[in-house]
């Protein structure tokens, strides 16, 4: 028996079109615009100035705080813009828009193929050099990476766990990262257990991707402490509580994190990442995106300079469907819609999923008919429809006594459910209802 | 409206004043009625007795018997007309009903014939037990009711039983467990007879 | 105040069961036939027209603290001289409605209106107001009483018009509820409509 | 007399008089203080339970009211200042007058003037929709028009007009409750005084983007270009981030802004037809000129056709969801 | 770009369930059962469901249409399994009239009153059923024997169900085991050769229904088992405690509604528990009820009153017992 | 088993409320929360406890030997009403939260006919002081199931749409009557 996790999840179907296609580097489109704020926590202020020149790789603005990280140029060229764009909800940004000259990078940036397997830098050191190039989780959550890394006063890590699952539908970038850059990966795997002082990394991989645990598993025999364990396909099996489960049968306590049952999740291309900033000294500027859909024309994974607007990316996989209706940057299941193809690429775009009409289109709502199915999906252990009526009746309360906050917006229970009832939307809701709630206590 | 203060002294006199004109109206009330509502509780026996029993001229209610059975009490009120003995009305109950006690008074003629039931109380369900009542279940065509089954049957050729059990008495339709009871009460009540009623 | 519509509020706009929701007990456990609905009606009604005369005559001689179990006990004497005179007269209702007749004295109409107006009003205004409200409560449940004997029974006061059996749910407890339940639909439909 | 009577009477008697003494010392012993003038304070509160003094029900705000010193921030809009008073009397303090207010909206760009970029697929709320995204429109201050609001009004004082897709608020039904602007979660409802024959002048655009990115998403935003606060004579305007307000306060109602406004974010509701010439050639785009006219002219027939049709639209509207 | 993106939150796809789905599987899942009782009761059983079927759905139409004034919402199908379920425990010479208005009540009380769909504290059909049951017994008790399509539509040949032969036998203080020989054997009940509603009689065609739905993963197994496993259970310690008074417990699940009501009925997801350990209490509650009353109350059967005593507590049931959270036992251990 | 049997007839068989039709204000009345249904239970189940002793103890030491038990409706109602005030009192300075979630109900079971009807039925069937004892609380029971159900009921379907004009008071009747139908299988079982 394949090891997952206990209690609920869904088996949406897997679509990756794209999991032979190699990862291929997109030409640089003409302007891009880099958001200031790629992460949870505060934008940090510009260091450049309109008309300013800039270089691949140069920072433009620095984290300020512990929670906060830096931003550096995907491109070389002029700045010519210091204003809002928007954002993947439309919603304006601040930004810098640099018009792409030729592709000059920082000189101390080693950008030479070779893989470069020797470190000697103590733990500090190492963490330094995540925090200075910008890196932050590549699994969706962009939570600055440094700061993961930074175990509490207090507590201990003893298990790095390396997330390689890719649970979400049609998404194939970590799978073909792992694929083609596996050495990489496993020595920056070797980065963050000698910052988190652990002995021991686990690489957590579905059954779908059996390559990949082929390669990868091919790999560790000569690594002491890394070992790769096959799972079971299920989602969210990404999800760092579900995977932590699978992989140790730990579990997270409700509001705790993983570092609370001794663990640390990091996704496979933050890792990869780890490994370019420590030893090629390369800050994180580029990321690899699936492009795919039903009607797309050609299925990629691309690696992308971040600030690349996305039309750009569908115009490489062969334009835009004639019948696209939604397109949505992440996966289906977790992914948020685009009302515009102008939005760039950041550091935790992972996928750019282009629906048909036919599939975009919501079914109509009925009433719950109080079938249970969100309840048995629901990997929190939730009961989603009850949250649902409670989020539209307002009573944060109770939702709060109902543990809404527990919710990782997974999207099994809106997925499942047979009377199509917009669960987590309004679960989402509430969960905004109660911060609020909770922040207003603590005034 | 000006609330009247209260002091423990105003309170208690109120209360005692109230209470007192209330129970000493009360208590004419009762004086009043006392004798009439004693004559309705009369009344209603003597009627069933009239109903069931040929006609007689003495106060039956003055001659009355009981005997204890089944952990409850039989009455028997015996009808004379000129002295002569007409029959003997048997106040009879059954506990199996659908519901609660079921209370007949059964008219039995000196050779023990059946002349008349009627039913004084139950609980049966209205609509299907209840047909046992004789307005509840008369035929305007045939002139009869349910009970009428058993008018003028002896019941040591007569079986009071229903059908269902090997017995003579056609049961009400879906109140099976009513009409057992019913013979139940009747078989109960020419026990009684059996025992007492003969003079 | 306009007498009539203080006698007449009670009917529809403010009538005690459909409207207030008060003396559900009897509204609900002698509604089996019209008869019983209107013989426990104006039992109810004469209590309730005579405890608000005497209230509203000693309202202002009683102190507040004692104000309640006074006007109790002046609805419990009314009950029990209805009690007995029914008991003397008119034996068989008094069967049919039998444990409901004491427990007049709890009806909450009754209470109520003493409390809420008798003790507030005039003499007329409140007599009219019992007189009102009563034959209101008397007129809820004989239409109560009317529409369970009807579909449980097929008959109306007694008077049967369909051979057979009716739907006997209607004269038992559950029947009861439902009708009510979907009179006081109709009603609040009916008072949406005049208003 | 009687030996039942007499019993009867005696004990009777007996019972209601242990029952008086009993009750009599055990009150004694176990009163509880409660301040008799918060029943008296709720009576005179209108009971609607609405929430909008800010506590859960009439009954806290009574409580709220006797025991505090003053009345400061305490006030019940629906009642308005005639209830406080009462409660002034009864309190013996002296009375907060607030001058009456009314909600008012604070966008109008319909379809007409706000181009429609997405298509939302949501549920039916504006809270979902504002916390997903900007909304059809890239407006993102704009209203979302899926009547959160109306549907926070306990008073069907609200109804969303079927045309322009913004709600309306029925000037003599609002309360002043201020639910509905609890509601937005644009915070595009502001209550703002109540002025004779419910005229009013505000700025109809919450938006503080640059004015040519605002002008761009919709026609009838405000530019922050400053002209209203040049002609105001009594500066009552004031420019905030790309914004004009109108402070209601400072505001007599002379009408000069409206009209310098170029993009007619400016209304003017409920005034007599201007007599004087309007300057028509300052209107560069007659199409512009003639939206605004009709927003006006729509406001003011909205008070005569009085609740019957905003009921049917209420209607059409709940259905819809 | 001239169309319009859509926009909305995630998941961006959605399962293939649906309420229709759903409903048509649970219809499907009914057709060896009906084939059967068409076999038993002939031209009767198909009257009765097709009358019961038309009058739910077309009642379902009229109230929403015309009274509630709502977008009817008849071809989700649920209505057609309130018809079937409805039919299903009538006998099967019933009067077409009574089987419309049980329909009209389970539909227009039952249903429509709460609301629609999902919103019914107690179970429509149950609703219709036990209202018909309490109205008009003599009818609701008179069981057509199984002739097939003999059976005659109007004073058909009847007789007691093996429940009823039981009940009457002991309230004459009439012992089980002679009893029994009046009784088909428990392989012939098993076919489901006996008096009976229509859908109750053959436990065997109702065992391959619910093995459909548990395979096609309609509904989840828990309450069907836990109600047989209870009646099983129970009845058989009455039965070791004292066998001339009590039948075996095998006889206790091929007869009566116990498998119609547990597979059928007490699973609608509308009136049962929504936790795995909520539907346990359910199962468990029901099954302790039926026997409660097939032993010791007035009537020969009782699931269908369990199963509305047990829709009553389900509120409570939800409310007290919640799924097991994630990270819950750790903070707290 | 006499014992028994009288609470299981007063709980399932003839419950109060759905069959006796006793009690059915503060039913309808404080049935729509689960919390407040369980406090109504808890009050109602301590007065009628102490109503059906007291009014025992005053029907057999009093009225009967002075041969007045047609006195019963008054004084009983005396008595009760002073004992709820009491309730009330005593809860108001014990219990506030108690006090403040019954709020206006406690007066309420003055005119509560279930408790009345409790005391009078407990006469009626001739019990003995230990019998009546049982009766009252298991009546309580009764009561308290019922109640509870119901606002278990209610409070589910203050979640789901319910047709506006069955909303409230007509939605409850019909729910009270369901059960009513539910809990007539009971009949018979004892
Ligand atoms: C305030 C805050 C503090 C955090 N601190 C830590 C930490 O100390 N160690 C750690 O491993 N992760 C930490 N995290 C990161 C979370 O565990 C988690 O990885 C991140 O929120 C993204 O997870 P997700 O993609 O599963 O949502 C923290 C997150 C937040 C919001
Ligand atoms: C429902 C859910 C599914 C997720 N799926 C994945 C996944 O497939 N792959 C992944 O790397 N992270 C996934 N994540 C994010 C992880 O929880 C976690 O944040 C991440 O692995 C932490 O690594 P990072 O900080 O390096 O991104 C998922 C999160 C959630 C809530
Ligand atoms: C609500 C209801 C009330 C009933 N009341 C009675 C009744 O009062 N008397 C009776 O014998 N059977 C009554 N029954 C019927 C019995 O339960 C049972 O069906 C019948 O006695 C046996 O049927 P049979 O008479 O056709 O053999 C009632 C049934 C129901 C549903
Ligand atoms: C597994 C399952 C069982 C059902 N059982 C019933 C039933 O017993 N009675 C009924 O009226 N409807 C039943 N339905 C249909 C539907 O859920 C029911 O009408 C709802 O209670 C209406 O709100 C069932 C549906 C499903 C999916
Ligand atoms: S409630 Fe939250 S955690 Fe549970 S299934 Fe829904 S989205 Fe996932
Ligand atoms: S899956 Fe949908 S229909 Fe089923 S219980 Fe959850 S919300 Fe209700
Ligand atoms: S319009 Fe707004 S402020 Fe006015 S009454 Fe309605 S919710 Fe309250
Ligand atoms: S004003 Fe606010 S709440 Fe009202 S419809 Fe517009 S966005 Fe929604
Ligand atoms: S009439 Fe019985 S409680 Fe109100």
């Amino acid at each position: 028996m394949l090891k997952t996790f206990a209690k609920g999840g869904v088996h949406p179907p897997e679509n990756k079109l794209s999991a032979s296609r190699p990862i291929e580097s997109l030409p640089l489109p003409q302007t891009v615009s880099i958001p200031l704020s790629q992460h949870i926590g505060a934008p940090p202020a510009p260091l450049v100035q309109k008309n300013d020149q800039v270089k691949t790789g140069q920072l433009i603005a620095r984290g300020e705080g512990f929670v906060s990280a830096s931003i550096h140029s995907s491109v070389t060229g002029k700045v010519v813009k210091l204003e809002e764009v928007m954002d993947a909800g439309g919603y304006r940004r601040p930004a810098v828009t640099i018009q792409v000259g030729e592709d000059e990078w920082m000189p101390e940036i080693d950008t030479s193929p070779g893989l470069i397997k020797e470190f000697d830098l103590s733990g500090k050191d190492i963490i330094e050099k995540v925090k200075e190039a910008g890196i932050v989780g590549m699994g969706g959550a962009t939570f600055p990476s440094h700061v993961k890394m930074s175990v509490p006063r207090g507590k201990k890590a003893e298990l790095l766990i390396i997330n390689g699952v890719e649970c979400e539908p049609w998404l194939t970038s970590d799978h073909r990262l792992m694929l083609e850059k596996g050495e990489e990966l496993l020595v920056g795997i070797r980065l963050i257990m000698k910052a988190l002082q652990v002995e021991k990394a686990l690489i957590g991989i579905e059954n779908n991707k059996p390559d990949a645990i082929e390669h990868l598993s091919g790999l560790c025999l000569g690594e002491k402490g890394i070992s790769v364990v096959p799972l079971k396909v299920k989602y969210p099996q990404g999800g760092e509580k579900q995977l932590i489960k699978a992989l140790t049968a730990r579990e997270v306590p409700s509001g705790g994190l993983p570092i609370d049952v001794a663990t640390v999740v990091h996704n496979v291309g933050t890792a990869f990442a780890v490994y370019e900033a420590v030893q090629k000294k390369k800050p994180l500027i580029e990321r690899v995106v699936t492009v795919t859909g039903p009607s797309v024309k050609k299925p990629c994974n691309f690696l992308v300079r971040t600030g690349t607007p996305v039309s750009h990316l569908i115009e490489a996989a062969g334009g835009l469907p004639d019948d696209t209706g939604k397109i949505v940057s992440g996966g289906p299941m977790m992914g948020k819609a685009l009302n515009s193809l102008q939005v760039p690429v950041t550091k935790g775009t992972s996928g750019i999923l282009i629906l048909p009409e036919s599939m975009s289109v919501r079914k109509p709502v009925l009433p719950c008919i109080r079938c249970s199915r969100c309840i048995f999906v629901c990997p929190m252990g939730l009961e989603p429809y009850l949250l649902m009526t409670l989020s539209e009746k307002k009573m944060t309360e109770k939702m709060e006594k109902e543990h809404v906050m527990d919710c990782i917006e997974c999207g099994s229970c809106s997925y499942i459910c047979p009377s199509n009832r917009p669960l987590l939307d309004y679960i989402r809701l509430g969960k905004a209802q109660v911060n609020q709630l909770i922040r207003s206590r603590k005034k | 409206m000006a609330k009247k203060e209260s002091t423990l002294l105003n309170m208690v006199l109120t209360l005692l004043v109230v209470t007192a004109v209330a129970s000493t109206a009360l208590g004419f009330v009762y004086e009043f009625t006392k004798g009439p509502i004693a004559a309705a509780r009369e009344a209603k026996r003597i009627s069933a007795i009239e109903q069931v029993l040929p006609e007689f001229d003495n106060n039956p209610g003055s001659e009355v018997k009981a005997l204890a059975m089944d952990g409850d009490s039989v009455y028997l009120y015996t009808g004379r007309k000129d002295g002569e003995w007409v029959g003997t009305a048997v106040q009879t109950f059954s506990k199996q009903g659908f519901s609660g006690y079921i209370w007949l008074m059964v008219g039995f003629l000196p050779d023990g014939t059946i002349h008349n039931i009627v039913v004084l109380e139950h609980k049966e369900t209205p609509g299907l037990g209840d047909k046992m009542e004789q307005e509840k279940s008369f035929d305007k065509k045939t002139g009869k009711s349910w009970s009428s089954q058993f008018f003028g049957k002896h019941p040591d050729n007569f079986q009071l039983m229903v059908t269902k059990d090997g017995g003579d008495v056609d049961a009400i339709t879906a109140s099976t467990i009513s009409s057992r009871a019913y013979c139940d009460a009747v078989n109960r009540a020419y026990q009684a007879f059996k025992e007492g009623g003969n003079q | 105040m306009n007498q009539w519509k203080n006698f007449s509020k009670g009917f529809i706009r403010e009538n005690a069961v459909f409207v207030l929701f008060l003396g559900l007990c009897p509204t609900l456990g002698v509604t089996s036939t019209a008869i019983n609905g209107l013989g426990m009606g104006l039992a109810t009604t004469f209590v309730l027209f005579m405890s608000n005369i005497v209230v509203s005559l000693i309202k202002s001689l009683i102190p507040n603290k004692v104000r309640i179990p006074t006007y109790i006990v002046v609805i419990a004497s009314f009950v029990t001289i209805v009690e007995l005179t029914m008991q003397a007269y008119l034996p068989t209702l008094f069967e049919q409605l039998g444990l409901f007749i004491p427990l007049i004295v709890v009806n909450c109409v009754i209470l109520g209106r003493a409390e809420a107006f008798a003790s507030k009003n005039n003499l007329l205004t409140s007599a009219i107001d019992g007189l009102g409200m009563g034959l209101g409560f008397a007129f809820a449940l004989t239409l109560l009483g009317a529409v369970r004997e009807i579909l449980g029974s097929g008959s109306l006061f007694g008077l049967k018009f369909i051979a057979g059996d009716g739907i006997l749910l209607f004269i038992l407890p559950p029947g009861a509820f439902l009708a009510l339940g979907y009179l006081i639909v109709i009603m609040n439909k009916i008072k949406e409509k005049t208003t | 007399m009687n030996s039942t009577i007499l019993i009867t009477v005696i004990t009777l008697s007996a019972i209601g008089m242990a029952a008086a003494l009993i009750l009599y010392f055990v009150a004694r012993k176990f009163r509880v203080h409660e301040d008799p003038r918060i029943d008296e304070v709720e009576e005179v509160l209108p009971a609607a339970n609405c929430g909008g003094c800010g506590y859960p029900g009439c009954r806290n705000f009574a409580e709220a009211l006797v025991k505090s010193d003053s009345f400061e921030g305490l006030f019940c809009p629906v009642g308005g200042n005639e209830v406080m008073a009462k409660v002034a009397e009864i309190l013996g303090r002296e009375a907060v007058t607030q001058a009456p207010l009314v909600a008012v909206v604070r966008c109008n760009g319909s379809p007409g003037h706000r181009p429609k970029t997405s298509v939302y697929d949501g549920p039916v709320t504006c809270a979902i929709a504002h916390a997903l995204y900007t909304g059809e429109s890239d407006c993102p201050y704009g209203c979302l028009g899926y009547g959160d609001c109306v549907e926070a009004c306990t008073f069907d004082a609200m109804y969303m007009d079927p045309k322009t897709n913004l709600p309306v608020v029925i000037d003599n039904k609002c309360t002043a409750c201020g639910a509905c602007v609890e509601a937005c979660p644009r915070d595009i409802i502001e209550l703002r005084k109540k002025n004779p024959k419910d005229r009013k002048i505000f700025v109809c655009c919450i938006n503080e983007e640059k004015g040519a990115v605002a002008r761009k998403n919709c026609k009838v935003a405000c530019i922050g270009c400053g002209a209203c606060v040049k002609v105001c004579p009594f500066d009552a305007i004031t420019l905030e981030n790309n914004l004009a307000y109108i402070d209601a306060e400072k505001c007599r109602l002379c009408r000069k802004c409206s009209p310098v406004c170029p993009t007619n974010s400016i209304l003017e509701i409920n005034f007599p037809e201007k007599k004087m010439v309007v300057k028509g050639q300052e209107k560069k785009d007659a199409k512009e000129g003639s939206g605004k006219e009709e927003k006006v002219a729509a406001s003011g027939s909205e008070q005569k056709e009085s609740g019957e049709e905003s009921k049917k639209d209420k209607e059409s509207n709940s259905s819809n969801k | 770009m001239d169309k319009l993106l859509r926009v909305s939150y995630s998941p961006h796809i959605h399962g293939e369930n649906s309420v229709p789905r759903l409903m048509w599987g649970v219809i499907a899942s009914l057709v060896p059962a009906f084939v059967l009782s068409v076999l038993y009761f002939g031209l009767g059983a198909i009257l009765v469901t097709a009358t019961s079927v038309l009058s739910c759905v077309l009642f379902e139409y009229l109230i929403q249409r015309f009274i509630m004034k709502v977008p009817p919402t008849v071809n989700d199908g649920s209505a057609v399994v309130t018809g079937v379920l409805l039919a299903f425990c009538l006998p099967a010479t019933i009067p077409l009239w009574l089987v419309a208005l049980g329909a009209l009540v389970a539909i227009g009380v039952g249903k429509m009153s709460f609301g629609g769909l999902g919103s019914n504290p107690f179970n429509p059909a149950l609703v219709g059923r036990v209202f018909l049951f309490i109205s008009f017994p003599v009818q609701l008790t008179s069981w057509p024997l199984p002739m097939g399509f003999k059976t005659k539509l109007v004073d058909a040949a009847t007789g007691a169900t093996p429940l009823g032969v039981i009940k009457e036998g002991l309230l004459n203080n009439q012992q089980v085991p002679p009893l029994m020989d009046d009784i088909p054997s428990h392989m012939q009940l098993f076919y489901g050769n006996m008096n009976g509603s229509m859908g109750e009689v053959a436990a065997m065609a109702l065992l391959l229904g619910f093995i459909y739905m548990v395979v096609k993963k309609i509904i989840p197994p828990v309450i069907p088992l836990t109600i047989l496993g209870t009646v099983f259970v129970f009845t058989g310690i009455l039965w070791l405690a004292n066998p001339e008074s009590n039948a075996d417990p095998l006889f206790h699940l091929l007869t009566g509604g116990v498998m119609l009501g547990a597979i059928y009925m007490a699973t609608d997801y509308v009136t049962s528990p929504m936790t795995k350990k909520g539907m346990v209490v359910f199962g468990v509650g029901i099954g302790v009820i039926t026997v409660l009353i097939r032993r010791f109350g007035s009537y020969p059967e009782g699931v269908q009153f369990a199963i509305l005593i047990m829709n009553a507590f389900v509120p409570l049931i939800n409310s007290w017992f919640k799924p097991k959270r994630f990270g819950e036992e750790v903070q707290h251990g | 088993m006499e014992y028994v049997i009288i609470i299981i007839s007063a709980v399932f068989v003839n419950n109060i409320v759905l069959t006796r039709f006793l009690g059915i204000c503060p039913f309808i009345g404080v049935s729509s929360r689960v919390s407040t249904a369980l406090g109504m239970s808890g009050a109602v189940a301590f007065v009628m406890t102490i109503a059906t002793l007291v009014t025992y103890l005053l029907q057999v030491y009093i009225l009967n030997p002075f041969g007045i038990a047609f006195m019963q409706t008054i004084t009983f109602i005396l008595v009760i009403a002073s004992l709820v005030q009491l309730v009330e009192i005593i809860l108001k300075k014990v219990s506030p939260p108690l006090y403040q979630a019954l709020g206006i109900f406690l007066p309420l079971i003055t005119t509560n006919c279930a408790i009345l009807g409790v005391a009078i039925l407990a006469q009626q069937n001739e019990y003995n002081l230990l019998e009546s004892v049982v009766f009252g609380i298991a009546n309580a029971i009764g009561f308290g199931l019922a109640l509870i159900l119901f606002s278990g009921i209610r409070e589910h379907l203050s979640m789901v749409n319910v047709p506006k004009a069955m909303q409230g008071v007509p939605i409850a009747f019909i729910v009270a009557g369901l059960l009513a139908m539910a809990f007539m299988g009971f009949a018979g079982i004892v």
